[in-house]
C-alpha cells in the first residue's frame, strides 16, 4: 500500500464536537503536505443523531472517499453499532462492519465496549477514558475541572490516539486547534496540547511497540497546498468575478456558502441578503442585474423550485444573470436534506413553463466549481441569460487539497454594454434585433438609455406586443442565443474527453461524479490493462450534441454514470443525439459514488482476463 | 443626481404608446400624478426606475419615460429591492395593485417593511383584479359584492394600513387617484422620506368596482365628499422621537384607528411615519464605502482573492 | 363548396360587444342543426384592444378554423386595417387581407369606409349606420333613444346584416338573446329584434336580389346538439366525477373554468376556493385530497410554475391527486397571456426537483378534455399521485359542437382505501411496501389509521428516515408506479393512431392540434389521393415509450406537428425511443394551427402528382 | 366526536420514536402542551389532524399519535386549509416556526387570517431558524445578535400579534412554551373557539438563541420573572359586541399596546378575540347542507350531469 494511504472515519451524534475534531484532524494532514480528501454524511438535525467524516489522505491527489475505514474514531457507541432497531426513525446500521481487518478502533470507555463483547476480532480496539484524559489534562495545568467548561476538549482523545496509531507527531495538529480558538480562549491551546498527548501515550501504551500497519508520511517540503471546500471555492470565486449582490435563503446543503460570504462583508464590496424565501433571493438578484451589478444567488433543490418563475423573468426580460449555485441535495421535495444527489438536472433544463434560453453548467471538482463560477458571469453578461451553476451536497461539504483554485487570469467579459448618443434621433431599443442576437445593454443610470422592458412578450424597445411578426422575431432572437452560445463557447469548456481517446470503455458523466470517476479509472489501470476514459459533459444547457454525437459514436462500450434513479444524462443525451445508453451505473441512496463503487462498475462492464480479475480483487 | 434644467411632466410623457387602460380608469391620475412628482423631485429621467407588478396597474412603466421593469405578479417588492441597493443613485418607484401587493405578494409586503430599502411603493387598490376581469382583491371586504362577482365576499378585507405598521414601514399614506394634487404632493413626500414608503391609493376601477366609484368617494349619496385631509384636522402621525416607544405605539394606534375610518369619512394622508436606519444605513454601518457608493461602483471583476486562498493553506 | 361552409369574422374594441355577438350568433347556428366552430383571439386588456371571433359553420363536425374569412363583421375600422404603424405596442394588421374574394364586409358607416376607399373592390362592402338603426328600433317600440341605455346594441347590425348575407331568418337569433338577458332586461328583447330585422332590411338593400355566394343551411331535424368550450366541458367533467373542493388563483386562460364552477356553489356539492396564489392553491388542494376528497386546481403556466413544488410533496407524501387542469398560453414567463401555445410540455414532465411519479395527459379535443379529466380523478386515487391535465387556450375558448361530452358511464375507482381492523396488532403503514407498489390509504377520521407522513422521505410508517435501505426502497415503490401504470391503463387511452394504419405520412402530435390535423386529414384524402393518419400520443408521462416506437419505425414518413418553438413532443420521442423526428411543422405565434396550415404541412411533406396538386391549391 | 371514555395524553404518545430536539429546547414543552390539551378537549386521535411546516418545530406530527401532515416550509396554513374544508369533522392543529410562519409564509398568514377556517394554529417562535443553523428568523429584532449570527441583525422584527390583527384573525394569544399549564389552556381555548386562532409561543432554542432564554424569561437579571399573565391584570381582549366598530378598535388598539410590551414585562394570554363568521359559514349560507356536513360526505363520483350539459344545448 503506498505511503499515507489511509481512510479514517471520525463519527459521533451532532453537536457533540466531530466537525471540529475533523476539521482539525483533516488540516493538519494537508499542512503536512498529505494530499486530502474528505467527505461528512450528517441528518437533517442539529443534535444527537449521527454524524461522520471520512478524512481520506494520500501521497496523491485523490478527490473520493474509498469503502473501507482504517481507522474509526468513535464518540458514541451509535458511530459502532447503529441505532435501535425497533425506533421507526432515522435508524443505520453503524461502521464496524466498514472496519478493515487490521484496523483499529478508538472509543470512549465509558461506552462499554471491550475487546472481548465488540463482535469482531480482527481489529485493534482501543477503548481510552475521554473525560478522565481530559480531566488529568486540566489539572496538570493546574487548574479544577468543570465539565461544563472541559467536556467539549474529550474529542481531541481520539484524535491524539489517531496520531500515536498513525506515528503522527501531535504537536502538528496543536497550530491548527489554536487558529480555530478565538483570542480569549487561547489559553486552552496548551490544555488541548495535554489532551493530545495524554491520549497519545494512553494509545501508545495499549499499542506498544508493535505498532499500526500504516502510518502518515509528512512531507514538508511541499509548497503549502489549499485544503478548501466547494462552497468556500465558490464563494471565493464570486468575489473574484465581481460579484457584487448576493441573495439567498438559508437551506442545506447551499447556506454555507452565503455564511461564509456573510463574513467577508466588511472586507470586500459585496452585499449579502438573507431574503425572506427563494422566490424574493431570485427576483431580487434579477432586480440587481438589471440595474447593472453582477448578482448572485444559491440553493438547493426546493429553493430552486421556488426560484423558477425569477428563471423566465430573467431570461424574458434579458438580464445580464443572475448566477444561480444550484447544490443539489436528495429529493424530491424536501427529501434527505442533507444528502447528495445529481437529482436535479432534468429540472434545471426546464426550471418554469414556456421556452427560454439559458445556460446550465455542471462542474466536476472543486477547482471547476471555482472556475465555472466565474465563467458564468462572463457568460450572463455576454448573453444576457440566467445562469444555473449545477454543484451538489457532494462538491459543498467535501474537502479537497488543491495548489490553487486556478482562478486567476480568467477572462473578464461584461458583454456588449450601450453607450450611445443622447441625442441620436432613434430612441435606443433594449432587445433590438442583431445579427449576433444580443442587444447591447444600457446600464439604468445612463442619459439616452431609457428604456421599459417587461416578462410580456415584447417588442424590441420592450413594450408588450401580440403581434405575431414580433412574436416570431423576438422568440428567434432569444432561442438563438442558445447556438451562438455553442459556437462561441470554446469546447474544451463545453465538455472534456479524460483520457485516452481509444478506450476499451467510456464512461459518460456530468458535475461531481468526475471525482470518484478519476480516481477509479486510476486505480484500474494501475490494476490491470483496461483502459478507460470519461466524457465529462459540463455544458447541460445548450447541449453539445454534435460533438457528443461523435464521441459516443466511435466509443466501443459506453457506461452512463450519475447519482439519481431516472438517468438524467442519459436520457438528456437520448433527447439531442439520439442515442440511448444501454448500461447505466445509478446511484440514488442519496449517497456519493466511492472510487470503489465506480471501479466495481467499470469492472463489471468489461471483462477481464481471470487472473486479474482476481488480482484486482485481492488488492 | 438633478439635472440642470429642472425637468417637467413633460419630460417624463410617452409618446410612441398609449395607456390602454378603460375610460375613466383611475390609473390615468395616478400616472398623471408619478410624472408630476417626478419633474418636482427634480430627477432627470434616465436617474429613474420604475418598477411594477403585473396587472392593469402593472402596465404603468410602459406610459412613462424613465427606466422600467415591468415584472412579475407579486414580486414588484422583490425587484425594486435588488434594483436599489445595486444602485442607490437612482429614484426607485414600485407600483403595482393591491392584489399584485397585499394577496400574492403580503409575503414580500410584510417583510420588505421590515427591511426598509430607500424606495417608494404605490399600490393601486381598486378592490378588484382588474386585468383579470373583476374577482375580489383582498381589500374587499365581507359581504361586499360587485357587479364581477357571482356572490359576496365571504372572507374578511385585509387592513393595509395596519399591516403596513406592523411590518415595519416607516412611511404610511393613503391616496385617492382623483385627487391629483394631494396625490402628487404625498408622492413627492414619499420619495423625500429615507426607507420604504407606503402609498396606498384609492383608484376606481368603473368597469368591475361598481362600489368604489368615482361617485361614492365623491359622496352623491350623503351629499359631501367622503375624502378628508388628515392634515386638515391636525393629525400628525410622524413620531418625532423615534427612541420613544409610548409615542411609537401611539402613533401607530391613532394610525390604526384612522384605517377603519369608512363609509362617510375617509381619511387621506400622511397616516405614519418614522425615522429609522434604513437597510443601506445597515450595510455602510458594516462597510462605511457603501454610505455614499454604490455596488455598482465598488465590486470590479477579476480582483485578486489570493488572499482568501491562503486562509485554505 | 358543401353548404353551410362558412367562416364569419366578428371584430372590434374590447368591450364593444364582439363576445355576446359572437355567442348569440353560434349559438343560433348550432340551434339551427348547424357544426359549428370558434376560436377567438384577445389581447391582454379589459378596454379597447382588439379582440375577434372566427366562426366556422359547417354540414359535418369541424375542431378548427380556416383562414379565409367569408364575412367580416366590424365593429371598428382597426378590425379592417389594423393599428397605427406609429404605435409601439399591441400592433396588428387587420383583417382586410383574409376576405376572400366575394366575400363580404360588414361595418359601420360611421367610420367613413366607402367601396371607393377600402382598398379592396373584390369584395363587398355593407356600410350600415348602426347608431342610427338602433335608434330607429328603439323609437319603433315608442321609446325615446337614450345612447347610454341602447348603445349596446349596437352589436346585432351586423349580425342583421349577416342573417341577410347568409339568408339566415333572425327568428333563429332571437331565442338566444332572450336566454342571455336577466329577467328584469326581457322588455328589450323585441327591441333587439327590431335591430335585428332593420339591419337585415338594410342590408338585403344592398344586396338586392343577388344574394351571396353561400348561405346558412338549417337542419331541423337534427337531435339538439351541446355548443360547449373545453374550460365549461372540463368544468363539468370535475362535477362528474365528484371532485369536491376546487381552488383557483385568477389567470387567463384557466379562470374562466373556475368561474364558471364559482356559479354552481349552490346546486353542486362543490366549494370554490378562490386563493391567494396558486402556492395556496395547489397545497390547499393537496390538503384536500389527503384527507380524503378528490381536489383539484387550474391554472396556466405562470401559476403552474408556483405549483411546482406542491407536485414534489404530493408525490412524495402519495396524496390521492390533486388534479391539476394546466391551460397553456403563450410563454414564457408572463408572456402572451392570452395566447395560445403548447410551451409547456416539458416542464409538466419535470415540474420540481428531485425524482417523483406523477402523471400527465393531454387531451386533443373538447370531448377528450371531460373525459381524461374525469380519468385523471381515477388515476389520482388509484396510484396516489398528483395528475396533470394539460389542456391550452385553444382548448379552454374555442367552442366545439358535440352530441354530448360523453362522461355517462365512464368508470369510478377511488383506489385501495384501508379500512383496517382498529385493533390489529401491526401499526398501519401509510408507505407499506406492496407487489402493486400501490399502499391502501386511510382516510383520515378512520379509527386504527392514524398516519404521518411527510415530505422528508420516510419510513412505510411515514417517519422521517435518511437509511440507504429504506431509500432504495421507497424510491422503487414511487417510480415503480411510473411502470404499473402503463401496463394497467389501457392503451387506447396512452394514445391513438388515427386513421389507416398505412400511410404515406404518420403525423405525430399531442394535444389541441389533434383538432386541425383531424379536419386537414379529411381534406387532403377528400382532395388527393395522399393518405395520412396522425399519431396522437395523449399520455405523456409515463410515456408509452415501446408503443410509440413501434409505430414510428413502421411509419413511412413522419412530420412532427406541435404548437411550440423547440418540438418538445419530438424531444421526448428521442429521450424515450431514441428516434428522432426530422421533418417538423412547428408554431410558435400564440396563434393555433388552422385546417389550411395543417392541410399545406401535408402536401408539403407528400409530393403530389402535378395534376392533383394544381387541383388541390385551386379548391 | 369524542370518544366514550376520555382520551389521557398517554393516548397521543407515540413509542416508537423520540423527538431529535436538543436538550432543553422548548420544542418539548409545546408538544407536552399539545398532547394534553388534545386529551382536555376530549378528541380521540383518529379524529385529529396536526399539519406542520418544516423546522425542528416542522417534526412534532411525528412525535404525536393522531393523523399528521409534515408538509413543506411555509405551507402549512395552506395545507390546513385544505384539511379542514374537505373533512370539517376533524380537530385540526397546525403547527411550525416563526420562519415557516412569518418569513417564507407571511403571505398565507396574512390570507389565512381573512379566511377564518375554523382550526388552530401554534407558531413555535424562538427567533431563529432553527434547522439551518441559527440565522435570524423574522422575530429578531434589529441591533440583536445571537451567538450562531456573524454580526447583529440591520433589519427590524415583524410584530406577529399586529399583523395578525391587520389580517383578520379572530383568536390572538401568546404563550410560552415553559408555561405548562397555562398553554395546555390556551390550546385548549384556541380549539374551542371558532375560526382561526393563532397562538405565538415563545420558545426558547438553548442551540443559537442566547438572548432569548430561559433564564432570560425566568427575568434572573432582573429579578422576577418577566413573563406575566394578562389575565391577572384584568385585561380583557374580547369583543364583546362583534358589530360595536369602536369597541373592536379599542381592543386592537390594546392588543396592539400590548404586542410592544417587551424588556421588564411580557404579557401572556389572550390578546384579541372576536366572534365573526368562518369561511365554512360563509360556504354554508350558499349550500346549507355544508352547516353539517363536510365535503368528504356529499360529493359522489359519477353523479348525472346531463342537467349541466343541457344547458349547453
Ligand atoms: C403567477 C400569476 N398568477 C396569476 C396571474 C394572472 N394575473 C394577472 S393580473 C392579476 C391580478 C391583477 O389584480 P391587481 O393586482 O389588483 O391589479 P389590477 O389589475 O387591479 O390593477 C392576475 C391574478 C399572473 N400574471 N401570474
Ligand atoms: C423552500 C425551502 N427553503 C428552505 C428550506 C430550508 N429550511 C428548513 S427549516 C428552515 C427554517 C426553519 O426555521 P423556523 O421556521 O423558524 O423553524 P425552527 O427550526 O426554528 O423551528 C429552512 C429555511 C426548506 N426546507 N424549504
Ligand atoms: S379593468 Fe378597471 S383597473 Fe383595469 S383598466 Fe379597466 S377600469 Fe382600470
Ligand atoms: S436547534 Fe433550537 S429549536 Fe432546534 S431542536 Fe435545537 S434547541 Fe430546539
Ligand atoms: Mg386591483
Ligand atoms: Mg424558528
Amino acid at each position: 500500500m503506498p505511503p499515507s494511504d489511509l481512510s479514517l472515519m471520525i463519527g459521533g451524534p451532532a453537536g457533540s464536537g466531530v466537525n471540529p475534531a475533523s476539521e482539525i484532524f483533516m488540516k493538519a494532514c494537508s499542512r503536512a503536505g498529505v494530499f486530502v480528501f474528505t467527505n461528512v454524511e450528517y441528518h437533517s438535525n442539529i443534535h444527537g443523531r449521527h454524524i461522520f467524516f471520512r478524512i481520506r489522505t494520500a501521497d496523491e491527489p485523490v478527490t473520493s472517499h474509498v469503502d473501507r475505514v482504517d481507522v474509526l474514531l468513535a464518540l458514541d457507541a451509535e458511530t459502532i453499532y447503529g441505532t435501535d432497531p425497533h425506533q421507526d426513525y432515522q435508524s443505520h446500521r453503524g461502521h464496524l462492519h466498514e472496519v478493515v481487518p487490521g484496523g483499529a478502533i478508538v472509543v470512549d470507555a465509558k461506552v462499554g465496549i471491550t475487546a472481548e463483547n465488540l463482535g469482531r476480532d480482527d481489529v485493534r480496539l482501543l477503548s481510552l477514558p475521554y473525560d478522565d484524559i481530559v480531566r488529568s489534562a486540566v489539572e496538570e495545568h493546574g487548574l479544577e475541572y468543570n465539565a461544563r467548561r472541559h467536556a467539549v476538549m474529550a474529542n481531541m482523545v481520539p484524535l491524539g490516539a489517531c496520531c500515536a496509531l498513525l506515528d503522527f507527531d501531535v504537536d502538528r495538529v496543536i497550530p491548527i486547534v489554536a487558529e480555530r480558538l478565538p483570542e480569549r480562549h487561547q489559553n486552552l491551546v496548551p490544555i488541548n496540547r495535554s489532551v493530545l498527548q495524554h491520549a497519545w501515550q494512553a494509545a501508545h501504551d495499549i499499542l506498544g511497540d508493535e505498532g499500526f500497519f500504516q502510518t502518515l508520511h509528512p512531507c514538508d517540503d511541499q509548497p503549502a497546498r489549499m485544503l478548501v471546500a466547494g462552497h468556500e471555492a465558490i464563494g471565493i470565486a464570486k468575489l473574484h468575478a465581481g460579484c457584487a449582490f448576493q441573495t439567498y435563503y438559508p437551506i442545506a446543503p447551499a447556506s454555507d456558502e452565503s455564511v461564509y460570504l456573510e463574513a467577508l462583508q466588511a472586507d470586500w464590496p459585496i452585499v449579502v441578503l438573507q431574503a425572506e424565501d427563494e422566490v424574493a433571493s431570485m427576483n431580487m438578484a434579477v432586480g440587481a442585474a438589471h440595474a447593472g451589478v453582477r448578482a448572485a444567488t444559491s440553493t438547493a433543490g426546493p429553493g430552486f423550485t421556488l426560484m423558477a418563475e425569477g428563471m423566465g423573468f430573467a431570461s424574458i426580460t434579458e438580464a445580464p444573470g443572475p448566477v444561480v449555485v444550484l447544490y443539489q441535495r436528495g429529493g424530491p421535495s424536501t427529501g434527505l436534506p442533507t444528502r447528495n444527489s445529481q437529482q436535479d438536472l432534468r429540472f434545471a433544463l426546464q426550471p418554469a413553463h414556456g421556452e427560454f434560453p439559458h445556460i446550465v453548467v455542471a462542474p466536476g471538482d472543486v477547482e471547476e466549481a471555482a472556475q465555472y463560477t466565474h465563467l458564468a458571469f462572463n457568460w450572463g453578461d455576454r448573453y444576457q441569460v440566467p445562469v444555473v451553476v449545477l454543484a451538489d451536497k457532494f462538491i459543498a461539504n467535501s474537502h479537497f487539497t488543491v495548489e490553487s483554485l486556478g482562478l486567476k487570469g480568467l477572462p473578464v467579459d461584461r458583454g456588449a454594454v450601450w453607450t450611445g448618443d443622447v441625442n441620436g434621433a432613434e430612441p435606443y431599443r433594449r432587445h433590438q434585433l442583431t445579427s449576433s442576437g444580443v442587444s447591447p445593454r444600457a446600464v439604468p443610470g445612463t442619459p439616452g438609455g431609457e428604456f421599459v422592458t417587461t416578462s410580456d412578450e415584447h417588442t424590441e424597445r420592450g413594450r408588450i406586443e401580440e403581434d405575431i411578426d414580433n412574436r416570431i422575431d423576438q422568440m428567434d432572437k432569444r432561442m438563438g442565443k442558445l447556438d451562438i452560445m455553442l459556437q462561441e463557447i470554446p469546447e474544451a469548456e463545453q465538455f472534456a474527453l479524460h483520457g485516452s481517446d481509444e478506450a476499451d470503455l467510456t464512461i459518460v458523466s456530468w458535475g461531481s461524479t468526475r471525482c470518484p470517476i478519476r480516481d477509479a479509472i486510476r486505480q484500474v489501470e494501475r490494476e490491470s490493462d483496461i483502459t478507460v476514459n470519461n466524457l465529462q459533459i459540463r455544458l447541460l444547457r445548450p447541449f453539445p450534441a454534435d460533438a457528443v454525437r461523435e464521441i459516443l459514436e466511435r466509443a466501443n462500450r459506453l457506461l452512463l454514470l450519475e447519482d439519481n434513479y431516472e438517468g438524467q444524462l442519459g436520457l438528456l443525451v437520448a433527447e439531442r443525439t439520439g442515442i440511448q445508453i444501454a448500461e447505466k451505473a445509478l446511484k440514488y441512496t442519496g449517497r456519493p459514488f466511492s472510487q470503489d463503487e465506480v471501479a466495481q462498475e467499470i469492472r463489471r462492464q468489461v471483462p477481464m482476463p481471470e487472473a486479474v480479475a482476481a488480482a484486482a480483487q485481492g488488492s | 443626481m438633478a439635472v440642470a434644467t429642472l425637468p417637467t411632466a413633460k419630460d417624463f410623457a410617452v409618446t410612441d404608446s398609449h395607456p390602454d387602460w378603460c375610460g375613466g380608469c383611475g390609473d390615468f391620475g395616478i400616472l398623471n400624478a408619478v410624472k408630476q412628482a417626478l419633474a418636482q423631485r427634480g430627477r432627470a429621467p434616465h436617474d429613474v426606475m420604475v418598477v411594477s407588478g403585473i396587472g392593469c396597474s402593472g402596465k404603468l412603466p410602459h406610459y412613462v419615460r424613465t427606466y422600467g421593469l415591468h415584472t412579475l405578479h407579486g414580486r414588484v417588492l422583490n425587484v425594486a429591492t435588488g434594483v436599489k441597493l445595486a444602485n442607490r443613485d437612482l429614484e426607485v418607484l414600485a407600483v403595482g395593485g393591491d392584489g399584485d401587493g397585499y394577496g400574492i405578494g403580503a409575503g414580500y409586503f410584510v417583510n420588505s417593511g421590515r427591511r426598509n430599502v430607500d424606495f417608494t411603493y404605490l399600490v393601486h387598490n381598486n378592490g378588484v383584479y382588474g386585468l383579470t376581469k373583476g374577482q375580489a382583491s383582498p381589500t374587499m371586504q365581507r359581504g361586499m359584492q360587485v357587479k364581477s362577482m357571482p356572490e359576496p365576499a365571504i372572507i374578511d378585507a385585509v387592513n393595509p394600513i395596519g399591516l403596513a405598521i406592523s411590518s415595519g414601514y416607516t412611511f404610511i399614506a393613503r391616496g385617492y387617484a382623483m385627487a391629483q394634487r394631494e396625490l402628487v404632493g404625498l408622492i413627492v413626500q414619499a420619495m423625500e422620506h429615507r426607507g420604504t414608503a407606503l402609498i396606498d391609493i384609492l383608484q376606481p376601477c368603473p368597469v368591475y368596482n361598481d362600489l368604489l366609484t368615482i361617485d361614492f368617494f365623491r359622496g352623491r349619496d350623503i351629499g359631501h365628499q367622503r375624502t378628508y385631509a388628515l392634515a386638515d384636522e391636525g393629525y400628525d402621525g410622524k413620531v418625532h422621537d423615534p427612541s420613544n416607544v409610548d409615542e411609537i405605539v401611539a402613533k401607530q394606534q391613532a394610525a390604526l384607528a384612522k384605517s377603519y375610518e369608512w363609509g362617510e369619512r375617509i381619511p387621506m394622508g400622511v397616516l405614519y411615519q418614522i425615522d429609522l436606519p434604513t437597510f443601506e444605513d445597515g450595510v455602510a454601518s458594516r462597510r462605511p464605502e457603501f454610505e455614499t457608493a454604490s455596488l455598482i461602483d465598488s465590486a470590479r471583476p477579476g480582483v485578486d482573492v489570493s488572499s482568501l486562498e491562503d486562509r485554505f493553506r
